[in-house]
């Protein structure tokens, strides 16, 4: 999200799959039938089955056994309150299936402009014609948080960028694992750029799990090394105004993403472009514009379509509790609105 | 082999942690509830990659005497003091079974003396950075920086008692309008209604990118290609 | 510890860092190398010891633990710890080119746990628990059934800033029409968010200065 | 240079003077600035004012010293207020720097305040445990497995105030101050949803606005930052007027945030006055930021 706009850039992609969300379920059950035309159908197939067995194996697995089950029946194994979690669950796993197998059996899919993903190339073109290095911050998070697995898959991306441009790209970190994750992804992006003598391994390097030391040590390597482009892709704590601000002093290009909503606003204040909460999964998908990623984000967009249908009919129903009083109502919004408790 | 071994331990544990959430007891349960445990193990054994790659990059600092390599000393001689006296609990009244951060013990004093007042003032930057970054970017540029600054503004000032006292003579019937109550409403509704909307949004993506990564379709950390 | 000595220390180490705010020098340099160098040591040692010691080996080993972990006495073995030692070894294999490529296992281990341990609690927690909160009448009555219309109002604003918000969010559709409105307002309702919470937080950062400048008064009290 | 334009291009170091010299000189001048308590903190104190005497409850310090300015004062607020009304305090932390928050409680403020009520019997410290937000999990799951001895090791079932304690339930209501990740967020959702035990506290600044969204149904109550402190610090002198003096930590510590507050609105305002009036001069064109006209934009500003 930009606060401040500028040019526009031209969408580069056809927006024929932009049709109004009331004919989607319709559309999508129909286009399960139009598979026999799909090229890949066997790569999608094994994906679908390979979400199948997922699922089935969180269900049938403890009551496979007749032991298991046995036990089930017996002291519950299966956590009751949970039931709807795991209903809700397959709906909006498989909703994004779904999408996934349409996507690879050839199903074009359009994705609408995330402002300041568009402009890594030119940022990053930038710092070459300068002569500068490029900065990455992976966030604060380890690899237990998918944000950071997200960020990345974004380093990726852009380490095959950068390789095509011969400028630096240094990546301070704060947690032995992900700059473990980070060479090897950084390394493979390089070597399939075909540059694999670029890739220097020291450029990756591991600072201080202390938030603050870390923060600390980023502001030196930003005010002494100057770089053309700052890119803060991850979870981040109060330490994001105090790097942001830092980068916005030496004049550089600032691209910002976060899943921590507190870190926003201030990414947001003082950075060029904000990547906001779920544009940051999404740009993986935005960046590699691989039918499949672009297929779970659809599937996203399906979960969202459900959560603005149950709040319309729940807040519908509640109103209409609210004014009539009427236990009947109650009844049925209870019964409509099981899935969510 | 090397690509393939990967995904299927990593859709194997995560089909099995995702079991384990449903279930209540049994080895999927144990090792749901044991992972972040299990996680923390690692995360130490990742240390020593991460120790050896601050002492590489430091040394090569120093040998190559680089722009500013004194201070790479003072970073390899407060790393490598603290690093014994902490894992040998040099000074520790306890001895080797005392608690770590026992008071009078040497690590205690590092984090007191020195780790404390350089993380707060770190930390404390901040108040500073508010300032500067508020007054360049709350600037009516366009619709949405006007939003966002006249939010801002109403919150600055609801915060404090001057809020109150500047709104002070409005009518009782319009009480609503009062900046201390007007900020708690922006805060209750609006600020909810966003954030709540950025929640979901967030929830969505964990889902999609966690079963992506489950089903071996986002594979970049794993390196690309092969 | 001598009471004046860390008052001088605490200080100094203050001064050095906040002498940043006018710009980089000497003093910040050296604050920040010694706050690297002290912190990466400190962490790493308070990880061996809280979480290798008694999550670890006091799991696998308790009996030769016992000097060490409290409670590792008479305790057996759980061999379910077999599991993270291996992974954390297969970690290190990165430092040998020729098994390097076994590293992987480990982070495949890390990365799918932590995609099987936060999808089904997103799930819950910030999915399904914040749309059921949404789900609130329109309309507020009182307890004769006259109309509030403050609290309605509130209502309103609250379910329709959370639709127009999730709308912004819809990548695969085009925000043009009544989806773009719909999305500009949802960007609006955005902008407050973030401008609130920045303008709520500027509290906390100046309290953390206060605390700062407490501690420089006592230092200066010391001296004076 | 143009006054309008000298102004929005100010040097950001005059910006950081004007903010020390708004910290330093209220905490010199001590002016006091009295509050009065919002609804969502209200709720808080009203329901430590309906539990029955010798009720348990659960008080989690998740914070350490980096934040204890803002949440320091609550912490004392709220122990003087569940001591006064007899209620049976169980101390955690799921931070490893909490422990010291919870000591300074234990060895300072309760002996001196309350010296008739007794460790053990009307307060225990269960000290730090790891875990995040799994540690709350596993408690809620079995509760024992995590806890069997309080800070100094001594079993649960040994004093009086934890013996009949098995179950995270058993405790009517937990409390927790909270500085980030784990803290009410991760209570919320491993304990207050799951186990159904209602869950409020308070939080600092920064992390109150992301647990908003909970509140009523989920948090029964917050208080956000140093003013959430203040303002419970006032519902209390006022109902308990005797704490007059004694707690006023957090409202004397507003004095630095009214000035500095009312600083960076002014700021801003005199940003956007030069920015229209520049604007006006230069016919419109101005003032919107790019790539293209990004250049200008380095080095000090």
């Amino acid at each position: 999200m930009r606060l401040f706009p500028t040019t526009r850039i031209p969408r580069d992609l056809p927006s024929s799959y932009a049709r109004p969300r009331a004919v989607l379920a319709v559309s999508a059950f129909a286009a399960i039938f139009s598979l026999h035309r799909a090229v890949s159908a066997f790569a999608a197939v094994s994906i679908l089955l390979r979400g199948v067995f997922a699922f089935a194996a969180v269900f049938a697995l403890p009551h496979a056994d007749p032991v298991f089950a046995q036990a089930a029946s017996e002291s519950g194994w299966f956590n009751t309150d949970r039931t709807q979690a795991l209903v809700l669950g397959i709906i909006l796993t498989g909703a994004i299936l779904l999408y996934v197998v349409l996507a690879s059996a050839g199903r074009p899919l359009f994705i609408r402009k995330i402002a300041g993903l568009d402009t890594v190339e030119e940022a990053v073109g930038r710092a070459t014609e300068m002569g500068k290095p490029i900065l990455y911050v992976p966030g604060l998070n380890d690899m237990d948080e998918v944000q950071t697995i997200a960020s990345m898959n974004l380093l990726g991306h852009l380490a095959t960028i950068i390789a095509g441009y011969d400028s630096r790209l240094h990546v301070p970190v704060r947690k032995s694992l992900v700059m473990s994750v980070a060479r090897e992804t950084v390394q493979q992006s390089y070597l399939s750029a075909g540059r694999p003598d670029a890739y220097q391994e020291d450029d990756i390097h591991y600072v201080s799990d202390a938030q603050f030391a870390y923060a600390a040590a980023v502001d030196g390597i930003i005010v002494r090394e100057k770089p053309a482009a700052c890119f803060y892709l991850g979870g981040f704590y109060a330490e994001s105004l105090i790097l942001a601000e830092t980068g916005n002093s030496i004049g550089a290009i600032q691209i910002a993403g976060t899943a921590r909503p507190p870190q926003l606003p201030f990414f947001v204040a003082a950075c060029d472009y904000t990547l906001i909460g779920e544009e940051l999964f999404a740009a993986s998908a935005y960046l590699s514009k691989e039918p499949r990623m672009l297929g779970s984000l659809k599937g996203q967009d399906a979960g969202k379509g459900i959560a603005i249908v149950f709040i319309l009919v729940g807040s519908a129903l509640a109103t209409l509790e609210s004014i009539t009083g009427s236990e009947t109502v109650r009844e049925v919004s209870e019964i409509v609105l099981w899935l969510f408790r | 082999m090397r690509r393939r071994i990967p995904l299927i331990i990593t859709f194997i544990i995560g089909v099995v942690l995702i079991t384990g959430y449903f279930v209540t007891r049994g080895p999927f349960n144990t090792l749901y509830e044991s992972f972040s445990d299990y996680f923390a193990i690692i995360t130490v054994f990742a240390f020593i990659l991460g120790g050896g790659s601050l002492l590489k990059i430091h040394l090569k600092r120093v040998s190559s005497r680089a722009a500013d390599w004194p201070y790479s000393v003072v970073t390899l001689v407060a790393f490598l003091v603290t690093l014994v006296i902490g894992l040998f609990k040099v000074g520790n009244p306890g001895g080797m079974g005392g608690e770590i951060l026992a008071s009078g013990s040497w690590l205690r004093f590092m984090f007191d003396g020195v780790y404390n007042p350089l993380s707060a003032t770190m930390f404390s930057l901040l108040a500073f950075f508010v300032a500067s970054a508020s007054y360049r970017a709350f600037r009516a540029r366009t619709k949405e920086a006007t939003i966002l600054l006249s939010a801002a503004m109403v919150i600055l000032l609801g915060r404090t008692p001057v809020g109150a006292w500047l709104t002070a003579w409005m009518p009782e019937s319009l009480a609503f309008l009062e900046l201390p109550n007007l900020a708690n409403w922006i805060m209750a509704w609006p600020n909810t209604a966003g954030q709540r909307a950025i929640m979901i949004g967030i929830a969505l993506g964990v889902i999609a990118t966690s079963l992506r990564i489950i089903l071996g379709i986002e594979r970049n950390y794993l390196g690309r290609g092969e | 510890m001598d009471v004046t000595l860390m008052l001088w220390i605490d200080a100094a180490l203050t001064l050095m860092i906040l002498s940043f705010l006018y710009r980089d020098n000497p003093f910040y340099k050296f604050a920040e190398h010694l706050f690297v160098g002290v912190s990466a040591a400190y962490l790493m040692a308070v990880g061996f010891w809280d979480h290798l010691v008694p999550n670890l080996l006091g799991k696998l080993f308790p009996a030769l633990m016992s000097g060490v972990v409290p409670g590792a006495v008479g305790r057996s073995p759980d061999y379910y710890y077999i599991i993270p030692a291996v992974f954390g070894l297969l970690l290190l294999t990165r430092l040998v080119d020729r098994w390097a490529w076994l590293s992987r296992w480990a982070l495949a281990f890390i990365v799918g746990g932590a995609a099987g341990f936060n999808l089904p609690r997103f799930l819950d927690s910030d999915f399904i628990i914040q749309v059921q909160s949404t789900m609130i009448p329109l309309v507020v009555l009182d307890a004769s059934g006259n109309l509030i219309w403050g609290a309605s109002f509130s209502h309103i604003v609250l379910v329709l800033g959370v639709i127009c918000g999730l709308v912004y969010f819809f990548f695969s559709v085009e925000h043009k029409g009544v989806l773009g409105h719909v999305s500009r307002a949802g960007i609006w309702v955005l902008m407050v968010t973030f401008g609130a919470a920045f303008g709520y937080t500027v509290m906390a950062r100046i309290s953390l200065l206060t605390g700062r400048m407490e501690a420089l008064g006592a230092w200066l009290g010391s001296i004076f | 240079m143009r006054i309008p334009d000298s102004i929005l291009q100010i040097d950001r170091r005059i910006i950081f003077l004007l903010i020390g010299a708004a910290v330093c000189i209220p905490l010199l001048l001590k002016p006091r600035f009295q509050d009065s308590p919002t609804p969502i903190v209200q709720s808080i104190f009203d329901t430590v004012e309906r539990l029955p005497a010798g009720s348990r409850v659960f008080l989690s310090f998740d914070y350490g010293p980096d934040t204890a300015p803002e949440l320091d004062p609550m912490a004392k607020a709220l122990v003087r207020h569940t001591m006064t009304r007899d209620l049976e305090v169980s101390f955690f932390t799921l931070f490893p720097e909490g422990v010291g928050q919870i000591k300074k409680i234990t060895d300072n403020l309760l002996p001196v305040e309350f010296p008739d009520k007794a460790y053990g019997r009307d307060y225990v410290n269960l000290g730090y445990k790891a875990g995040l937000g799994g540690a709350i999990n596993t408690m809620v799951v079995n509760f024992r497995t995590l806890v069997n001895a309080d800070a100094e090791g001594t079993p649960l079932d040994d004093l009086p105030i934890t013996a009949d304690v098995d179950e995270m339930v058993d405790y009517v209501i937990i409390l927790s101050l909270t500085a980030g990740d784990p803290g009410l967020k991760e209570w919320i959702q491993f304990a207050g949803d799951i186990a159904g035990i209602p869950v409020m506290g308070g939080g600092t600044a920064v992390v109150a606005p992301e647990l908003y969204p909970y509140y009523p149904q989920q948090l029964v109550g917050l208080m956000g930052g140093l003013k959430g402190a203040s303002e419970y610090e006032s519902a209390l002198v006022d109902r308990y007027p005797a704490y007059r003096n004694a707690t006023m930590e957090a409202t004397m510590r507003m004095g630095p945030q009214v000035v500095t507050h009312v600083l960076i609105v002014l700021l801003v305002l005199l940003g956007n006055l030069a920015y229209f009036l520049g604007r006006a001069g230069r016919g419109n064109r101005a003032g919107r930021k790019g790539l293209a006209g990004r250049t200008g934009r380095g080095g000090q500003s």
